[in-house]
């Protein structure tokens, strides 16, 4: 079946939802408008008021009933509409849901999805554009899911609502249009990368509307000669460095491209664990990301301040080239 | 009030009226791009509101901030520039439609979260409790049920910060009916709790609008400290641009154009003695004006980007 | 109430203070680290309340919270030995004092955030909305100027979620007064402005505490939605171990302690017929027992790291 | 002058206090009481409480309260009482704060200053023990103060006073007693890192009280031959990566400590931006962090959580002889 990333991830929902009466979905505007990015349009028909529910906008309230209804038998799923909205949500997730499987002795898991939609290029400009990933990738205890492909959001989706740790889901705003094969839809792991393009030159990872990028590029780069192996990290925590750095031994060279600033984002973090597994096999390594500011407003600006496909093909002829004239 | 001060309130009205008139259509021609929130059905509230203002004051407003930045003093062309991510853009195009910021004009920001103008005007208060002067903050009843409208509406309480909340009750938060969300259905009771004087008044009606809003800066302005004024009032048009707002039970909207706040105060100029015609002819400037300034703005550069430049002060 | 009735309160309530007296102790030779809230002099609220719930009903409550634990079941044994790091403790030794769970007897948590248990509890009553039962939140005075407490009243009441939330006011958070930083004086006002039920009662009164709290509970698990307790309190020692709490003006103290919820409970006991003796030696039974088991837990390993392990579920 | 880290904190603030009417100072407990930690004493009776004053439990209000009084010509400093609660702020600080300056398009700056105590080995457990400085390292506009010796913590305290940007400023509750020189406190920019010891066989950096633990290690170390630079990087954004490249240009090996987990922490990025730049003469580099678990209470799980001088030795004894073995 193809459908777009907006579809599999409702889809996701409404499987679990049929599945496992525990799970129960609530966030502003996702009932009855089925939410701004129409990705959970009929959910409330079909679940009806008692687990699918409007909430105020309250995003700190939101990730407390989730976590509070999530240790007393249910599975919550809850939207928080903008990924740039996450901080007001963020210390119930990290203080409470994070924590309570290790502080409480392991008593009790916290099985909890906090979705999103997040990323630039929609001209939202500076509050709506934001990945709050790296806002949350160094909290033990929490899972971050970041799909690139309509498959991968779907099961992945799927999988976050049956983890019993916080997961948090992130949807790229740009992707949802996106088509896919949903493919047969077996069990997926979290935090298991995956190579989507095979190549010996040199391996570039990304995740989300990244890793259509990097492919896009690694085409481009092909009819120069060069050829990028690709992968989808499809998550960010657990950070699946082991694949990375498989691939990094075959290629001897890495790019993490990331939509999102140098310091303090997770490219360059994982080019650092990596780095450390594989030295004696690297030739060169290095992040693309973007400028560190806010995200712009202005079409021109914003674009460019995205690192798409172009600039990751110059990126990599730039850098392949430097490193030919050394 | 006399005719000639409820006209001078008209024509701003107008003016708010066609500007997003003239968004609209810019909007479909693609100049405007992301996403837009219309003030149209608004305009009593922040012209009501701001022509009470002095130079000093400040004002944080939202998302829906063409309203406010207009009412404040913003140039038009300056504020079609940026919906357009021009460079002559108020803010040279780096913020958009939901995060406008014209400082020398006293509007410290439109905030694209939901509740922030609440704290950027609270914390402005602090400012202006030492120099003189009161903070407004405009939001929504949506932003009654976010935490920041309870932390600061109880800590201006506590400082007794020279700050006016004023609530643009428009009875929906995006496509959720005001009451599914908000417990308590009176809002004032939530001020009202915090020992804050908290008034309801029409928010379509300008001259009600002027009236309580002037009345409470001026006792902010004296030392009252905070003050609280829930505006009754509904936008004419979806939550923004993709909203066909199909979430309105039948005739809800055509008994608030009904009682369009252009209307009641045009009505209002004519018992007040104004011609009709005169009238007409005033709105027809305003909006030749206005026009022309977004059409102005088309003409205007996109800014060039300039990678790896650094942004700090 | 009973003579025996009271009697059982009574003693639970004794059980809570000797638990807190020999924290202190354990505390000053070293056994327990970082820092402690003791719960002594607030005694009756926790009592009273649990003591209405059932099987299946969840708690949150505070960092201050041996009381809520104790009165809901938890094992002073294990309580004990988890503010010593002990394996033996109700989390291992990986909580601590600020962040007792104990699930099997409803304690959904202890939070060390100030306002975490309003929402822990709010998100309970989701889950016991739908399999029956009722939800309880304890936090302080200074946790209704906090984010939790508005969001998730308001909430709790947009879904008639069953939750009685229960506030401690004692008057002062850490080292400031509560009329310091809470506007409005009366905190019920804001509860009754999300239409939510708001009473005060004297917390210091297990009986009045238990007939009130009572009520709430039995008109949330009959479908009322949620219920507003305020318990006015006084905590008999500093905010935590480090605090001598100097702030507070003389005599005030000295006039609480003349209404100390034990003494009040004896009191009462007295005129419902019981002996003096009899009461006395009944409370000497619980301190020795709570005594022999903060000791015993003495005797408890601390656990072993494990470096490197996984822990997750 | 020999002080202890929470006076030189305190004299910051009156020192810029008393050089400039616009600095306020207000949070929990920090007027009559004079701070929880004892940082702030003194400053109501000196300043009066129009300009020093407690405030209710509302983190959020806080961090509004300062960006809106810094938007309007004040200088703000907050006081979070333990980073923690960071959370709960964070919205302001990254939504309206650090995108101020960029998104008005340069109309004006956001002079505050957010303080707070952060760390762990206090036994304070999961909820007062974290280092917020990753939740925030990555937000553009933002700067992340972290010092580990008095005399750093009082001029960059004032330097962070005086900075037109917002500042987190980040103090270790382990350090407060730590006493030091206040030297001469001439002016110091924020972003720059300080070798406080010179070494040529390997380059440990590290932040605050990881600093202290790295100087023990390195006399250790010594005994057996090694001599490790030591660097202070003194803060997390931003990130003074030319520092450590340059150190690590000449030591060949690159160790970051971190009290905090690996993934999505600051120790992986820096390696990561260091490797970038210095592949070529790299021998090792790694990082030492915590296991990724909350901080627990228990003082044997909580002592063996931390990465100490013991720790810090016997990684590098271990990473060096295996480089040896190799
Ligand atoms: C913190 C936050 N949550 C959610 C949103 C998404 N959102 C934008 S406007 C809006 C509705 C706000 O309603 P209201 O306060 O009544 O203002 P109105 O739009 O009606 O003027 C929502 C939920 C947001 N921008 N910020
Ligand atoms: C979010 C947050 N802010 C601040 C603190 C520090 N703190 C711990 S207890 C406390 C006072 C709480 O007062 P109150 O709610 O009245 O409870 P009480 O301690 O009096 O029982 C404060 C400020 C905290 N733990 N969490
Ligand atoms: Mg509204
Ligand atoms: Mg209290």
């Amino acid at each position: 079946m193809t459908v777009d990333l907006r579809t599999a991830v409702r889809d996701a929902i409404a499987a679990e939802m049929r599945e496992d009466a525990t799970v129960i979905f609530f966030g502003e505007d996702v009932a009855a408008p089925g939410g701004v990015f129409k990705a959970t349009v009929g959910l409330a028909e079909e679940f009806g008021d008692q687990r699918v529910f409007d909430t105020p906008i309250s995003e700190l309230a939101l990730s407390g009933a989730a976590f509070g209804s999530a240790v007393t038998g249910l599975r919550p799923v809850v939207e928080i509409m903008f990924g740039d909205f996450m901080a007001l949500a963020m210390d119930s997730l990290i203080n409470q849901a994070a924590k309570f499987w290790y502080v409480s002795n392991e008593q009790g898991s916290v099985p909890l999805v906090v979705r999103c939609a997040v990323g630039a290029g929609g001209r939202f400009g500076a509050m709506h554009s934001q990945i709050p990933g790296t806002w949350l990738h160094g909290v033990p205890g929490l899972k971050v899911v970041a799909p690139a492909f309509p498959a991968d959001a779907h099961v992945l989706l799927r999988a976050a609502i049956r983890d019993p740790n916080p997961v948090v889901f992130l949807e790229h705003k740009r992707l949802y249009p996106v088509k896919g094969e949903l493919g047969d839809c077996g069990d997926l792991p979290i935090g298991q990368a995956r190579i989507v393009r095979a190549g010996g030159d040199l391996t570039i990872v990304s995740v989300m509307k990244g890793v259509h990028d990097a492919l896009a590029a690694a085409e481009t780069l092909a009819g120069s000669g060069i050829e990028a192996e690709v992968i989808d990290l499809r998550g960010l925590r657990p950070l699946d460095s082991a694949t990375v750095a498989g691939s990094v031994s075959r290629t001897g060279r890495l790019l993490a491209v990331e939509e999102g600033p140098l310091v303090g984002g997770w490219a360059a973090g994982l080019v650092g664990i990596v780095a450390e597994r594989t030295l004696g096999e690297l030739d060169d390594l290095w992040v693309l990301a973007t400028d560190p500011t806010p995200v712009p407003y202005s079409p021109t600006l914003e674009d460019a301040y995205l690192p798409g496909a172009d600039a990751i093909v110059d990126s990599v002829l730039g850098r392949l080239s430097a490193s030919v004239t050394e | 009030m006399s005719a000639a001060e409820l006209l001078d309130l008209h024509r701003r009205m107008v003016a708010l009226r066609a500007f997003e008139d003239a968004v609209q259509r810019q909007f479909l021609r693609g100049e405007i791009h992301g996403t837009v929130h219309l003030y149209t059905g608004q305009e009593a509230v922040s012209v009501g509101v701001c022509c009470s203002l002095q130079p000093g004051d400040r004002v944080a407003a939202t998302y829906r901030g063409h309203g406010a930045a207009l009412a404040m003093g913003t140039d038009p062309r300056g504020l079609a520039a940026e919906l357009m991510g021009r460079t002559s853009g108020v803010c040279g195009g780096r913020a958009g439609s939901m995060n406008v910021v014209d400082l020398a004009h006293g509007l410290i920001g439109c905030f694209g979260i939901v509740g922030g103008s609440i704290a950027a005007a609270t914390g402005a208060a602090i400012s202006l409790g030492r120099l003189g002067g009161v903070a407004v903050a405009f939001f929504g009843d949506g932003a009654t049920n976010q935490a920041y409208f309870h932390e600061c509406l109880n800590l201006a309480r506590v400082r007794d910060l020279p700050v006016l909340f004023v609530c643009e009750n428009n009875l929906y938060g995006e496509f959720t009916p005001m009451a599914a969300v908000t417990a308590g259905a009176d809002i004032r009771a939530r001020a009202a709790a915090y020992g804050i004087t908290a008034e309801r008044v029409d928010g379509n009606d300008v001259e009600a609008v002027r009236e309580a809003a002037g009345a409470a800066i001026a006792r902010a302005r004296a030392g009252s400290g905070p003050e609280f004024l829930e505006c009754l009032t509904y936008r004419h048009l979806g939550h923004s641009k993709t909203d066909p707002a199909t979430y309105r039970p039948p005739g809800e909207l055509e008994a608030w154009l009904e009682r369009d706040p252009l209307m009641l105060s045009a009505r209002r100029l004519v018992e007040l003695g104004a011609e009709l015609d005169a009238i007409k002819t005033a709105e027809q400037s305003v909006r030749d004006e206005i026009d022309a300034a977004v059409e102005a703005a088309l003409a205007d550069p996109y800014p060039a980007p300039e990678p790896g430049r650094e942004y700090a002060p």
